[in-house]
């Protein structure tokens, strides 16, 4: 084992599937020659050519369309939407195409495709390079979606993701590319889609994030332990859609207090599905509201610094909410 | 004196050849017109019908290998799928919506073909679509060395989308073995050519570096030229070809659209008189390969095949309403 | 006052609106020469011209997109998609452009724009006709998202969104285009956006609602009052995004019961967020579990009629959830 | 013997009309470099240049009527931006995400151009958006009657995405007073032009019913001739001109780049002979227009210029972080 970056357990994910199966290949902007904006798929085109690493148009319809074309003849790609951001043009092809070949098919033509796309907020990104876009896509039946926020969970899902059946949406939150570092396994294993982690096991409230604010919360909450005495439960979703209810609820009912946490816009993100879930099957065993915690209700990030401080739901907003929680 | 060739020798075509072509392009005329007398006996809740536009069809897919190569159909392309091995039974099925309906098991609308024996991709609603996951099609058998080719179809009123021209492109791009097959039936529901096409679709492939022909498309040997034409092309690794069938839709958009309010009647009677399936019997009749007498036999074989297709599919039963549940993913 | 059906009363918001102000225009996919696949905007054409009633290419992302460009340029397009299915082609101008030019230009430029789209499953329409898609807009500031259900509000909505100087998704359902009817006033009136309505007081339990699900839901609750005696309140939203939480929550807060229910798949959908809401700012008030009825999580009606019956939530299912929550 | 013509005298171009370009191309130039100090010392988090394309830029802006045609800029406008009536502080207040940056007040990444006043569009980062967008606002003056005309602008990456073919069929459809004008500088980040432009941008207009030019988009007075044709024609009412200045980008594709992964020295060195304002001095010298007395004089104001307006920028103060919250709707 070897420590790596969550930039680096991607990367190994992509180059290891490719080498175990000839149809796997990714594609996409800049991903061939220049080894991708970010450096995810670096080296991938000296080592399988410029057809398994392919440079395309900038036409995410295009990438999203045409991945489908190519699963649907035998390959397996993998797919990368520079940002998030930028996925609203393959909307269409994602929602109504790759979500529903297999069940408008009635079975006959399912379409094995990852999407990956980089999300989140990042310094200088701005209004559009800054989304936490994931909500668009889990109100759709067809599509699994994921977002992993350690290296290991994310090379494991990685492969997972390449070898389901399914379209799989994979977001990586893009400014913890090179801030998450953890020891990856070198073997082969996968982690399974739809299943949640617990990070931390807690008696006093549940914490329910993903991402860059699930990180900063691991450090709130062993502070909260040492500072507080208060025992934070850390359960991280890592697939958002269909969402392990299983382990959401368990850890509800066992705390009784119950707080998500995403980047994304408040209203209308994920946490609100995540919220109404235990609001109703936890209900008996809630001792405190169900509570959430976003980004304002405005359209993204800011570019100036601190505008987009303003923006991000830091440790101090989330430490507040923590303590709200466990205070009511 | 040397008898003069007739076209169809010219392109390599028999007799029997001919008549393939023939009852494909009749076949799909009489499922059609069964089909709206089922939707006026209140039976059948929607038509969306080829009529008018069978030559093209069939003149373009009689070059495909069937289970081999891909296509990529829209919803008027019944003959293309009959042609391939889609049954009349398959598509009154499929009309009615019941358990057995090959496209879909009942779920989709009738018209929204798929086989995966036949290598018909699952097609859907939403206009132009099919393009790009065509283009990938195409991209994965250059990849592997193959030779297949890619057939994809629609109106000209899916060219007006953006996924159209993002395919065209990546087709040029990568030299694909891809034939765009443009049925421009001079409307998009109610908006006319004129109101929907910007200069011409034929000419806007040399944009992308690939030929694009426009072609009669109620002339099946015409299409079956041209389009042969493309296959061997993109069989030889040269790249796309774009095909521009100019034809005319006989019926109303859809059964639930009155054509009243858009078109003249004498329009459509003009196009009456250049229906491909009578303007297909007359060169049939030319070359001495069907007499009359021959097409009635003919009819008489696919009324009867299309009559008990029907009623089978009448009496077929729904799928259990519970099902609506089932195969929303693929098992792992 | 006469009656109208709710697609008399939208056709009439719109021709009036027309007359009243020239900047206004109607455009979209057969809106003009054939009147609207559903005859909305019949007459428009002969009345104002095949400019003001313009015939579109059959082009989504054209469609919203150039409908921005229109309004600032002085005009007030009410952009037709032809039924909610098609709107994922015109995501990226609608969610990415038309909600953010406000916010991204300081407030120098805004895009006085509304986008009608039918929605909602309707016998025949199947995968592809019939999908509530309103969720997908539900997370973008920016953007006002309204569904009206009753022809008097449709009416006067529709003249607050064309008159509104921001996006507006307006949604109609279709299948009650010819079923709900009601009397319409006739003077030129508006109804805000924003705002939603009690349509049935009750002290038992609050349904919210919207569509044909509310329709269904007011027949439902008309029964129990003199079936069980039990009292129901009906809250309708009218605006989806942002929500008129106040309305909703002091029901919440009388009645202690509370059930929302729409058409859509059930997770991911607006119910969510309405249910989150509600749960955490009613938590003190609520005697059970927040409720939600929505369609099973499968990609969308299924054409045969048997299927499509059992797709979408009809009078038993909702009175079955209903009743459980009335006896919980 | 009668002295021959100059090319600017036989476009109606005087003197002061050279050098009131010449001061935009080299304003442009000046700001750009300041950028990129900014940006190496830390204090500007992110340049998108303009270098190489100011001659592009500004031949074709001079042919505007600012505050009265609308212009869709893409994010490296900024010789058209400043052409237009932008100010070299207007430009660091936004590189800088300064309260005062009047695009967006420092929401927006810098190069995402606007202004009411000067009807620059409000600009985004999501490539091709603009093209539907300016059909639409080419087709609210032709409703008016009024000869106001749109210039829309991009990269020649921004072509591949289906909204430029959907804004190009309508421009064509409608004879939109519009004008496509695409930089293909030869990159889009890493791709260079043959993954991804099929065919020819300049060779697609055809297909759509209206012209296009290719031209050589380093040659200011080139570009200022095609476009004043598409202008004057615009202007006349007979529709949208496609404009693809032939031109190459001499910086990485962002301060966030490194070109070296994708791009040989050489090839940006032989551009740098080919450096458009280099080139345009040359025809000045030429015509005497300028002399190098002259052209350090204008160059030192210029520089002068540009460091007051850097030094404003850095001392001007950051918008209240709490302005996040406001003008997300406007006011009913
Ligand atoms: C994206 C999308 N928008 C709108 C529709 C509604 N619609 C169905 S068919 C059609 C016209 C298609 O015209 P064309 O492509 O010429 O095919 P034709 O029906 O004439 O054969 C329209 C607008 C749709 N199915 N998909
Ligand atoms: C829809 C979308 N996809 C991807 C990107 C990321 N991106 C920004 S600029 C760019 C290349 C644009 O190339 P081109 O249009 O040629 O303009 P240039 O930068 O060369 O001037 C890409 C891929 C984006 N901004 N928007
Ligand atoms: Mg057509
Ligand atoms: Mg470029």
């Amino acid at each position: 084992m070897a420590t790596k970056t969550l930039l680096q357990a991607i990367h190994d994910g992509l180059a290891e599937e490719m080498r175990a199966d000839e149809t796997v290949m990714v594609m996409g902007e800049d991903v061939g020659r220049a080894g991708g904006v970010f450096r995810v798929t670096q080296g991938l085109q000296e080592e399988f050519g410029p057809e398994r690493a392919l440079d395309t148009p900038l036409a995410e319809s295009l990438i999203a369309g045409s991945a489908i074309g190519l699963s649907v003849n035998g390959m397996r790609p993998v797919a990368e939407i520079q940002f998030a951001d930028f996925i609203p043009p393959a909307f269409d092809q994602i929602v109504s195409e790759a979500a529903r070949f297999y069940y408008r098919s009635n079975g006959a033509w399912n379409v094995p495709i990852t999407i990956r796309a980089p999300y989140g907020v990042v310094p200088g990104g701005a209004l559009y390079h800054s989304q936490s876009v994931e909500a668009y896509f889990c109100n759709t039946p067809g599509l699994k979606v994921v977002a992993p926020t350690f290296p290991a969970d994310a090379k494991g899902m990685l492969k997972s993701a390449i070898r389901d059946p399914n379209p799989v949406l994979f977001f990586e939150h893009k400014r913890t590319y090179r801030m998450i570092k953890e020891e990856v396994p070198d073997d082969d294993y996968t982690v399974p889609l739809g299943e949640a982690r617990i990070h931390r096991e807690g008696t006093d409230i549940t914490v329910c994030a993903y991402g860059l604010v699930l990180y900063t919360a691991l450090q709130v909450a062993q502070r909260f332990s040492e500072e507080h005495g208060i025992e934070v439960e850390i359960v991280e979703p890592r697939t958002l859609y269909p969402l392990d209810k299983e382990t959401i609820l368990n850890s509800a009912r066992k705390t009784g207090k119950f707080l998500v946490i995403s980047e994304a816009n408040l209203t209308g993100s994920v946490s609100g599905e995540i919220a109404a879930v235990v609001a109703h099957e936890a209900f008996e065993w809630l001792d405190a509201p169900v509570m959430r915690l976003g980004a304002p209700d405005v359209p993204a990030a800011a570019f100036a610094r601190p505008m987009m401080d303003f923006f991000v739901p830091g440790e101090e907003r989330i430490e507040a909410a923590m303590l709200e929680l466990a205070r009511y | 004196m040397e008898r003069t060739q007739a076209r169809h020798e010219a392109l390599d075509l028999d007799e029997s050849d001919l008549l393939r072509m023939y009852r494909a392009m009749l076949l799909a005329r009489r499922v059609d017109e069964r089909s709206w007398i089922l939707n006026r006996q209140g039976k059948a809740a929607f038509v969306i019908s080829c009529q008018g536009q069978e030559a093209a069809q069939v003149g373009a897919a009689y070059n495909m290998r069937p289970g081999y190569d891909y296509v990529y159909p829209y919803y008027r392309d019944a003959a293309i799928t009959l042609f391939l091995g889609q049954s009349a039974r398959d598509q009154f099925l499929s009309l009615l919506g019941k358990k057995e309906d090959p496209n879909s098991g009942g779920r989709q609308m009738p018209g929204h073909f798929s086989s995966r024996k036949l290598n018909i991709v699952t097609a859907s609603a939403p206009v132009g679509v099919q393009y790009p996951q065509a283009v990938g099609s195409a991209l994965a058998f250059k990849m592997r060395g193959e030779d297949g080719v890619v057939l994809v179809s629609g109106g000209e009123g899916s060219t007006s989308q953006g996924d159209w021209h993002e395919a065209m492109n990546f087709a040029g791009l990568h030299d694909l073995p891809v034939i765009f097959l443009v049925q421009n039936n001079a409307y998009a529901i109610s908006i006319p050519e004129k109101l929907e096409v910007a200069g011409s679709i034929a000419s806007r492939a040399a944009g992308y570096g690939f030929p694009g022909h426009a072609v009669d498309g109620n002339d099946v040997l015409a299409v079956y030229e041209t389009a042969k034409e493309a296959f061997e092309r993109a069989r030889r690794g040269e790249g796309p070809t774009l095909i521009e069938a100019r034809t005319y839709r006989l019926t109303a958009h859809s059964s639930d659209d009155d054509d009243r309010r858009y078109r003249e009647r004498e329009e459509i009677e003009e196009w009456r008189q250049k229906d491909p399936i009578l303007r297909f019997e007359k060169y049939l009749a030319e070359v001495e390969v069907l007499d009359e007498e021959k097409r009635e036999e003919i009819d008489a074989e696919i009324k009867a095949e299309v009559a008990e297709a029907s009623d089978y599919a009448e009496s077929a039963p729904y799928a259990d309403p519970e099902e609506v549940l089932e195969r929303v993913y693929a098992e792992v």
